[in-house]
């Protein structure tokens, strides 16, 4: 079953994907395979382990499925402070 | 009144302090954050902080929350700037009044850490040399 | 310009902060000491600090001279108030830029420390109850 | 011999001593002598292992010679921050 996400980037994902969001219709059974498939698609370099996931503002984890209608933002390294 | 804040234009620390003000409090520490005319040995013009803010603002307030729960602290405040900064602006304040001064230090190390490693803000510098990057320090193990 | 003064008015930390900011610095921390409204569980009106002024200063300037040898900063500054203090007013502000936050905290705090257990300053306490005393904390051995 | 020294005194030291300051002449070979002498005459409660002596504005030792003119200053516990 495929699930419809807006997806969210930052920093240097947002710089390689070269859109700050995106919609996108996944047939991934988890975050993680969302990533997956991203990944693929715009070449990130930064590995799924360097990331945390949030799900409509909040952190969530990997093996979490996708939600209908979502907003999933993957969060690379921080640096503020 | 929230403790945890994002700003997107300069901040007056005074103000910041002055809210937590206290008779009860024999001890105030603070922390800040400049930005510094160099980083790793490279000679920087500036930076721009992004936040995922949403999320930025809902973990800060969760941090300052923590830390009144683990340390005997009156109050404590953080303010995070976001934007275009110029070297020696003002990044990041943190305010922490306590009873006595061991507990207003340890928190105040203790917000400015957690601040560092878990609210997602980003920090894009440029150099003076004319490049400019985004700042993904790797990760380490707890 | 002395990084130690002793002030018998009441006296603003933002321009000592100020005084302090430096492009190549990252890190700022300062600690403040407020005048309690309890000690010991006793309530208290308000205090007095009193001085041995000449010896203080040059106490002051030699704790600060010794952060700077110590520690990785830049600068370090500290005023203390002398003279009568109400609840709430602040008693002692110490200020420390520093490249890495690590060494502002550490200086801070050891700044703080020594002129608590060093500088020639007593006070004296006006409790609600009426009475008043000077403290004089037993020495411990080092 | 005998010297003549200024004293000063503060916080309960001066309480106890009535004065802030006075002048003393003295025989005492060395500093501690000069504390157990005022000590007597005022009935000061603090002991000498619990102050430090300062002369002429600088920190000295308690087995140093009382010089003549000085002024030498009894330090209590100090509870300053």
């Amino acid at each position: 079953m495929s699930r419809r996400l807006t997806v969210r980037y930052f920093a240097s994902l947002r710089d390689a994907a070269g859109v700050a969001e995106e919609t996108l219709i996944t047939g991934a059974p988890d975050l993680r395979g969302v990533y997956a498939e991203l990944q693929a698609r715009h070449g990130f370099r930064l590995p799924v382990a360097h990331l945390r996931v949030a799900v409509d503002g909040d952190f969530a984890r990997w093996e979490d499925a996708p939600r209908e209608g979502s907003e999933v933002a993957f969060i690379p390294p921080v640096s503020g402070g | 009144m929230p403790r945890f804040a994002l700003s997107d234009v300069p901040f007056d620390p005074a103000p910041l302090r002055s809210a937590l003000l206290d008779e009860r409090a024999g001890a105030f520490a603070a922390f800040e954050g400049w930005v510094r005319n160099h980083n790793d040995g490279r000679a920087v013009n500036g930076l721009r902080y992004e936040a995922y803010v949403a999320l930025a603002e809902k973990e800060g307030e969760r941090i300052l929350a923590e830390a009144c729960e683990r340390f005997a602290i009156h109050d404590a405040r953080c303010v995070h700037r976001i934007g275009e900064l110029a070297t020696g602006d003002l990044a990041v304040w943190v305010g922490v009044s306590a009873g006595h001064r061991d507990a207003a230090f340890a928190a105040c190390r203790w917000i400015i850490d957690e601040v560092k490693s878990r609210v997602p803000i980003w920090k894009h510098e440029r150099y003076v040399a004319g490049d400019a990057g985004w700042l993904h320090p790797t990760p380490t193990t707890d």
